[in-house]
């Protein structure tokens, strides 16, 4: 365990430094050029000149991340470039923001995964109405599902709130989760308002890995469920729905937990466009515009902070895997 | 539990018929049938495509923001003035071909890498899930934005952009299973019986995870058209008048309030493959299965 | 603040609810110098000059300065200051703070320093009276101080509380301590701006008490704000379909004002297809730039003959020199063209360059010019036009100059110095005569310049850009609003309810 | 008094095959009833079927009824079964390793049905489970392939059904614990008053438990009748075989046991060189001697260079879930040597490291000190027969591929083309009594005697040089546990293969063996010749084994 844990660090300091390397690498490939990020539109060459200076980007690569390293190392993360404000403040509402939209978008695509592995079983119409609804829904462009529940459930109906995260301004809780702020400060209208203003960006952010989730699923009770284990629970009386709860669930969980790890260390790229549609000021809609904009230091920490989730997660993932199946050794 | 198609056999043991002999399979219409049989009409359509259609893909054929079926255009025109219809079937094309090629390449990358990672173990499976772990801890569209950039624009350099940051999903999942297979009993009973390496590995490892490696792709086919339309829009992929389905729906969103058909009938073209190759996914996978057991 | 019942949306007769597309950067108004940030740093910050809002015609209009005069020489420039006037921290306007001011914006020393580099001294007489001498003569002084992002008076009690110590720890990127009708009250940033009347303003009062911004990051979600009422406005940011769209809604007044905004052919002198001076000629002739203005402007562009932004020369001496040939581009077509590929470049965030491009690609095509269109996005633009041959053939920009002289958009544009020369091309003898045409500050001398911009075909000024608007009907002011030179930049001061 | 299960006219019949054709039998209550045969004869599927078991299976039609205490059930349909099954019937299935949960321990498995963990523990000691604490905690794969069948027995009785069906309950452990087991279940069966339905191929253990046997051969009953009758003198000729072959530790072990089996007749008069007739006539007068086999005329087990040698060998394993793990001595040690023509058994109790041994020479473990030195001198390399055959076969492949697999990666098969290879593995089929059609079927669909049998055959496809078997016969019917022992020992005289085989059948042992070799508690405690076993034999296990044997 002791082992686990160090070699998990390991690989965390690995990641993260190879992580800070290729995208100076990619900075310098990338073709955009941070200083127009940084002094606008319409600056004079002697400007832009004085500004590169002053950034350091007339540096050698080397030399300019070397400098970077340092400072992150300090705790330093930078100016952003292009709102010319420290990235650490740029962060520090992004980032409960994209959190918070992440963890409620998780839930939801177990919930989806688990219905629909069931209706996988379902024999009949039942089953197949569901599984042709869900499908469809996961098939289309996640801008389109966003969209139309925009246009739906805001412009037609307006029972949902499609911009932003409160109708009542930033949280004064601790946690930068709104809901979760909202119910500790003993505030459940401020909660309510903020899980409604949940529901449209979860539910269009979850369908996609929702149906892989489910698919992978319904593959491993599908043949957990024929095994021969199953075979011994039948013979001991469990019903099919405890044989799915107490053997199946557990067996199947196995490639399902790894799907989700990387589903979470991807889940940022399908955030991006839902951020974009709901105006969610997160760090999905923050990258894009970091990447816009050439603001390399933004760009860079933002890689770093989701390298590091993405590691974390995974290693509660690999955990999961051992405590699910004993059989698999954490090395 | 066993899907539709499976179910389906399966009907006939459960009533007590008289007969002894083999269960007749009863030939019904799946939903996989239907997505294979759709999926063929729209291979067919992509083909003929630009025989069907009057019109040029890159040439204003009519007034802008016509509506569907007005001024001989089934599906309108857009904001230039071309025909949607027409570019919505040669999009079709690209996008699918385009889609096929990276789904599959890098299905096929992970799936080899995470196999060797988990069948070989030790430092191998360290170094390649560690940069398995760099690629999906690094924000997808940064990879591929930088590669796509060293490589020189087009759809080319997208896909091979793409590919690149798309195979460590699979080769994630592969590796996972490949190394708990790798620890069973018969494949240290294959091994005693002399079969190593490579071999070993694709015999007696790699089918256990090709079920769940090709559920994964099919139902990605629609990620990957919609990323490649996300490089095409910040000028990674092919240029403008190209018409890739993506790119066309992306792009046409701003006019989804006043002119919805721009968008629309290239996303549900998209929505259309992957809905197609989400049923073929899910027939595929019980075939599997069904051959596996 | 997080109470519900403190509700910050939804429309009420003293909260004016605006809409931004984006989030913007800091208005601090030393480094703000992209645009949409100037609504705030604007309604906080006053000058001592301004352009009068709401005409065409660029005049100077005294701000917290009640008179000006310059010298012969154009190197020393005397102010009578505003009597009366505090800051919002309570510190009263003096001559002080005009210095400290200036100061200030060479010490923060980002884009926009430029405009107060050239001075030498600031001479302090008695409290309401400066005199500014320059270290060389300037004829454009007095507009750059008017210009949108010109020097903002600054109480020197807060710069002096707050020094300059580098963006990372900048009180001035969401505080304020100007003399304007509004100060910032609420600011979270990407997410919402908030202004509120300042009480002790020295002029009129403003027609709301509070201003609202709301960051909205997608088009169609304001649009449906707008319908319903939940957005009382939204400045500058709509492409022309959205903008005819919206311009039939009911409820909304749809507004398209003036502005040097002129959206521009750039080509590049590299470029292996058009880069030969003959081919170019023919090329730029061959475009039929009324149709190309109505197919992609619509209603938010109307189309130029002039070379420099309207309103900068007599139109008598400004004119295109090259005029348009219906076949040229098919005999290119068939010609040197032939088998070769056009490639337009546009910034992915103006959707003017967008449309232009796309529909220039149409054209071509049609023509039987092979063409394409890429967008880039902002951080990539201006490197990826830099590369010479591999870069674009062509692009459109859409500028404006910074202050209503037409030295800030000839040298800024058409010379390899300027930093808008976007290809870098370069004309002989041209930067010389800008020069001249500056120091003499000779319309004639401008009028020979843009003859070689014309004829050099390196450029092609395609359309005046209209500064677009939408309000909700029972907002008025709009009129009154608008700043001569920029786009999506309003008075807020001027707006109120009908109901006044 | 109602019957504890009745069976009218039940037929099963899988996509390919009719596994149950028509059979009728009746258990009153604390009745056991044997079912016995040979592999592959429908005995488990009967098992599945009055369960209701077979009814989530795909392709498989079943006719009859089946009566659980009283209440009539139809086979084919799920509903009614729940309330019986798990409650009124519970099972002890054949293949303990598959059948247990890999995720559970066992502790979570048995409290399910037992209750609560005294209870569990109660269940443990009953089976004979020495340490029930450790056992509690343990994942399946950490425990011996014996204990886990003990686990499934006390799985099975904990819910005290009215109806045990035990298919091949003992199968997997060792003698002296299968006696246990066996007068565990008796006695289970007086207290409960449950009837017993008791699969097995093993007649002397039907003989020492059954009141009434019926003898199944390929899905019909061919003989039924009270035990003593059926077993001591049987009508069909069917069961006189099966009698006949039974081995004692009188078998004389210089020449084939049991009677002769066309297919195995063929193979020794092939390695002969003389004829079938002659061979199967010289076999049936008893002057049919292994030392008449090739390999003999060089001389018996010599010294020199060993096939095999352990020298203090030390093995541990951790067990216990994740965060608490103990570790645990399995080996201590040992020493252990085959000689170049030397065939060792390798016998003790269930759980004393014989597996980990076998595990050890075929390099799939490491130990953890001392020295393992195989003579690879020999081309085609160590083989090794599993001791869970059904898993060691890849589900995913015929039985052709696998065979012709292992025939492509011998120097051997390297040199044959296509028709010879199938040839040879029709060959290979043949010796080991599985009918060709079994080729193109996977492990899935075979029953758990023809696994072991395909297992066997693609050991021996291409005779190896080191041959270590982990309970080849231990799942086979006396017969066809005769052919394997011919079969391997013809292979060990005509080639002079050295062999290690583990067993718990002190019987089998001395007919494959030289020289048997005891373990007990991972350490190895005799090793005696086979010739005079029963006399030499002083180890306190060993003196049990042969206890078992003789009773
Ligand atoms: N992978 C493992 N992890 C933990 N313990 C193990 C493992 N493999 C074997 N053991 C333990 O080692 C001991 C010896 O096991 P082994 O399988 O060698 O026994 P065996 O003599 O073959 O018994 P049987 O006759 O029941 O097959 C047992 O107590 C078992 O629980
Ligand atoms: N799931 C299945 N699908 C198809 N055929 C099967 C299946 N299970 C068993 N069979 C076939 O049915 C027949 C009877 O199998 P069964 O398992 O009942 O034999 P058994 O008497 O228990 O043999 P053993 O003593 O070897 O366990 C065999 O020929 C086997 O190949
Ligand atoms: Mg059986
Ligand atoms: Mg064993």
């Amino acid at each position: 365990m002791l082992r686990f844990t160090l070699s998990r660090i390991g690989s965390l300091v690995i990641v993260l430094f190879a992580l800070s390397v290729l995208i100076f690498v990619v900075s310098r490939f990338g073709g955009g050029d941070p200083v127009h990020a940084y002094v606008g539109g319409n600056a004079s060459p002697d400007a832009i000149a004085a500004a590169r200076t002053r950034l350091g980007l007339d540096q050698p690569v080397v030399v300019q991340y070397w400098d970077y390293l340092t400072r992150l190392l300090q705790g330093d993360l930078g100016l952003s470039l292009s709102t010319k404000r420290p990235v650490a403040d740029e962060l520090s509402s992004r980032l409960p923001a994209t959190l918070e939209l992440a963890v409620v978008t998780v839930i939801l695509s177990i919930v989806i995964g688990l219905v629909l592995a069931r209706a996988y079983s379902l024999r009949g119409r039942a089953g197949g109405i569901i599984r042709f609804v869900l499908f469809s829904a996961a098939s289309a462009p996640a801008f389109l599902i966003a969209t139309c529940g925009l246009l739906l459930f805001f412009g037609q109906l307006g029972w949902l709130p499609v911009a932003g995260r409160t109708s009542y301004g930033a949280s004064s809780g601790l946690s930068g989760f709104y809901v979760l702020d909202g119910l500790l400060t003993g505030n459940i209208l401020y909660a309510f308002d903020a899980l409604k203003h949940l529901i449209l960006p979860a539910t269009a952010a979850s369908l996609g890995p929702g149906v892989a989730l489910a698919r992978v699923l319904a593959d491993g009770l599908d043949t957990s469920l024929r095994s021969g284990y199953a075979r011994t629970a039948r013979s001991l009386g469990e019903t099919e729905s405890q044989l799915l709860r107490r053997h199946g669930l557990r067996n199947a969980a196995g490639p399902v937990l790894s799907l989700l790890g990387v589903q979470i260390g991807m889940m940022l790229s399908s955030l991006v466009v839902v951020e974009q549609i709901f105006s969610w000021n997160g760090l999905g809609q923050y990258l894009v515009t970091a990447i816009n904009a050439a603001d390399t230091n933004s760009v860079a920490t933002i890689s770093l902070l989701l390298g590091a989730v993405y590691v974390v997660v995974n290693t509660l993932v690999d955990l999961g895997l051992a405590v699910l199946d004993p059989r698999v050794r954490l090395s | 539990m066993p899907s539709s198609a499976e179910t389906d056999a399966s009907g006939p043991a459960a009533t007590t018929s008289s007969s002894a002999g083999a269960p007749r399979a009863r030939r019904k219409v799946t939903p996989e049938t239907v997505a294979l049989a759709a999926l063929v009409i729209v291979v067919l359509l992509a083909l003929l495509g630009p025989l069907l259609s009057p019109y040029a893909t890159d040439v204003p054929s009519g007034t802008p923001y016509l509506a569907p079926f007005s001024g001989g255009h089934w599906l309108g025109t857009d904001n230039l003035g071309f025909d949607v219809l027409t570019r919505v079937l040669a999009g079709t094309r690209i996008s699918l071909f385009a889609a096929l090629v990276v789904t599959g390449g890098s299905a096929l990358l992970g799936l080899l890498i995470g196999a060797v990672a988990g069948f070989v173990g030790g430092w191998v499976d360290s170094l390649l899930m560690r940069i398995t772990d760099l690629f999906l801890a690094f924000p997808a569209t940064i990879v591929a934005m930088a590669i796509v950039a060293a490589l020189g624009p087009s759809l080319r350099s997208s896909m091979i952009g793409i590919a690149i940051v798309w195979w460590p999903l699979y080769a994630r999942i592969a590796r996972g299973e490949i190394r708990r297979a790798a620890g069973s009993l018969h494949v240290e009973a294959a091994r005693m019986s002399g079969t190593h390496g490579a071999r070993l590995m694709l015999r007696h490892t790699v089918p256990t995870v090709m079920p769940t490696v090709l559920v994964t792709a099919s139902l990605d086919i629609g990620g990957v058209i919609m990323t490649l339309a996300a490089l095409a829009f910040i000028g990674l992929g092919s240029p403008a008048p190209s018409p890739e389905l993506g790119l066309m729906s992306s792009a046409g969103m701003q006019y989804l309030l006043d002119s919805w058909w721009i968008p629309v009938f290239p996303a549900v073209a998209v929505g259309l493959l992957s809905l197609i190759f989400n049923y073929l996914g899910d027939g595929l996978r019980s075939v599997l299965r069904a051959r596996g057991a | 603040g997080s109470t519900p019942g403190t509700t910050s949306t939804g429309s009420s007769d003293t909260t004016l609810n605006l809409a931004f597309l984006g989030a913007i950067s800091t208005p601090d108004p030393d480094s703000a110098y992209d645009g949409y940030e100037l609504n705030l740093v604007n309604s906080a910050y006053e000058g001592l000059l301004d352009y009068r809002p709401g005409q065409a015609e660029p005049k100077l209009v005294g701000r917290l300065a009640t008179e000006w005069e310059a010298n012969a020489g154009n190197t020393e420039f005397t102010f009578t200051l505003r009597e009366g006037v505090t800051f919002h921290d309570g510190t009263p306007f003096n001559a002080d703070a005009v210095k400290a001011s200036f100061d200030r914006r060479v010490d923060v020393d980002a884009g926009p320093a430029y405009m107060v580099k050239g001075v030498k001294d600031v001479k302090i007489d008695g409290d309401y009276k400066v005199t500014v001498t320059l270290k060389s003569a300037n004829s454009s002084f007095l507009d750059l101080l008017a210009s949108p992002f010109g020097p903002k008076m600054i109480s020197p009690a807060a710069l002096k509380e707050h020094p300059w110590k580098g963006e990372d720890d900048n009180w001035f990127a969401t505080h304020d301590a100007g003399t304007g009708p509004y100060t910032y009250t609420g600011f979270d940033p990407g997410v919402s701006y908030d202004l509120k009347t300042y009480t002790q303003y020295w002029g009129d009062e403003p027609g709301y008490q509070d201003v609202h911004f709301d960051v909205v990051s997608n088009m169609s979600t304001v649009q449906l704000q707008l319908k319903k009422g939940e957005v009382d406005g939204l400045i500058g940011y709509t492409d022309s379909s959205s903008f005819s769209s919206l311009k039939k809604v009911g409820n909304l007044e749809a507004y398209a004002f003036p502005s040097m905004q002129t959206p521009t052919l750039f080509v590049n002198p590299k470029s292996p297809e058009l880069g030969d001076d003959t081919t170019r000629k023919e090329f730029v002739g061959g475009i039929d730039f009324p149709e190309l203005t109505k197919l992609a402007l619509g209603d938010t562009g109307t189309s130029t003959t002039q070379v420099f932004p309207q309103n900068l020369l007599p139109e008598s001496v400004n004119q295109q020199k090259i005029s348009y040939d219906e076949g040229a581009l098919a005999d290119l077509a068939g010609g040197a063209l032939q088998g070769k590929t056009i490639s337009c470049g546009y910034a992915e965030s103006s959707s003017s360059g967008q449309a232009l491009c796309d529909n220039l690609t149409a054209m071509l095509n049609k023509a039987g010019v092979k063409a394409d269109s890429t967008g880039y996005a902002a951080g990539t633009y201006y490197s990826g036009l830099a590369k010479g041959a591999g870069a674009p053939d062509v692009t459109f920009f859409s500028g404006f100059p910074d202050t209503a002289s037409p030295d800030a958009w000839g040298i800024v544009f058409y010379t390899p110095d300027g930093g808008l020369d976007l290809f870098g091309a370069s004309v002989p003898g041209l930067a010389d005569k800008l020069a001249e045409a500056a120091t003499k500050d000779d319309d004639a001398l401008y009028g020979d310049a843009a003859s070689m911009v014309s004829e050099s075909a390196y450029w092609y000024s395609v359309a005046n850009s209209l500064g677009t608007a939408v309000f909700q009907k029972d907002v008025t002011g709009v009129e009154a609003s608008w700043n001569p030179v920029i786009t999506g930049v309003l008075q807020l001061a001027s707006l109120s309810p009908s109901g006044d | 008094m109602t019957a504890a299960l009745s069976v009218a006219s039940l037929s099963v019949n899988y996509t390919r095959t009719t596994a149950v054709d028509d059979v009728s039998f009746t258990i009153e209550p604390g009745q056991c009833f044997g079912l016995v045969g040979e592999s592959g004869s429908g005995k488990s599927t009967i098992g599945l079927a009055v369960q209701g078991l077979l009814t989530d299976l795909r392709g498989v039609t079943t006719h009859g009824t089946v009566t659980v205490a009283g209440t009539p059930l139809d086979p084919s349909k799920e509903t009614g079964w729940r309330g019986v099954r798990g409650h009124r019937v519970t099972t002890v299935f054949q293949d303990p390793m598959s059948s247990l949960d890999p995720t559970m321990t066992i502790g979570r498995l048995l409290g399910l049905v037992a209750g609560s963990t005294a209870e569990s523990t109660r269940w443990l000691e009953e089976v004979e489970i020495r340490e029930p604490a450790t056992v509690l905690r343990s994942y399946p794969h950490q425990l011996s392939g014996g204990m886990r069948q003990r686990v499934m027995i006390a799985l099975a009785l904990a819910r005290r059904p009215s109806l045990l069906i035990a298919d091949e309950p003992t199968t997997a452990l060792d003698v002296s614990v299968q006696a246990q087991i066996l007068k565990l279940l008796s006695r289970e069966r007086e207290q409960l008053g449950c009837g017993v339905l008791f699969i097995t191929h093993d007649l002397g253990v039907a003989r020492a438990v059954c009141d009434e046997v019926a003898v199944l051969r390929e899905g019909k009953i061919v003989e039924h009748g009270s035990t003593a009758v059926t077993l001591e003198n049987p009508q069909n000729p069917y069961t006189q075989r099966l009698v006949a072959s039974r081995l004692t530790l009188h078998s004389d072990r210089g020449r084939p046991v049991g009677l002769p089996e066309a297919t195995v007749v063929a193979s020794m008069a092939e390695a002969r060189g003389i004829q079938d007739a002659d061979l199967e006539r010289q076999w049936t007068e008893g002057s049919l001697r292994w030392s008449d086999f090739r390999a003999e005329d060089e001389g018996g087990p010599r010294a020199g260079a060993p096939a095999l040698e352990l020298a203090k060998v030390k093995k541990s394993f951790s067990t216990g879930g994740f965060g608490r793990r103990h570790r645990k001595d399995v080996l201590h040690d040992v020493n252990l040597r085959v000689g170049t023509r030397e065939s060792v058994a390798l016998v003790g109790e269930s759980g004393s490291g014989k597996s980990t041994i076998l595990r050890i020479a075929a390099g799939l473990e490491q130990p953890d000190t001392g020295d393992v030195v195989v003579d690879r001198r020999r081309g085609e390399g160590v083989q090794v027969i599993f001791q869970d055959a059904g898993a060691s076969l890849t589900p995913w492949l015929t039985v052709r591929s696998l065979l012709m697999e292992r025939l492509g990666n011998t120097v051997t098969g390297a040199g044959l083309d296509r028709s010879q290879r199938e040839a040879h593995l029709r060959t290979a089929l043949e010796r080991v009594a599985l009918p060709a059609s079994v080729l193109d079927a996977k492990p899935a669909g075979l029953s758990g005697g023809q696994r072991q049998r395909v297992a066997i055959a693609r050991a021996v496809v291409v005779p190896p040089s080191l041959l270590l078997c982990d309970e080849p016969t231990s799942a086979l019917d006396v017969s066809l546990a005769c052919s394997v022992l011919n079969l391997l020992n013809l292979l060990r005289h005509d080639l002079g293969l050295p062999m290690l085989f583990v067993t718990h059948d002190l019987a089998a042992a001395r007919v494959i063996a030289d020289r048997v070799v005891v373990i007990s508690q991972g350490a190895i405690v005799e090793s005696v010749p086979s010739d005079d076993l029963g006399a030499a034999i002083t180890s306190d296990y060993g003196r049990r084994l042969l206890d078992a044997v003789l009773s």
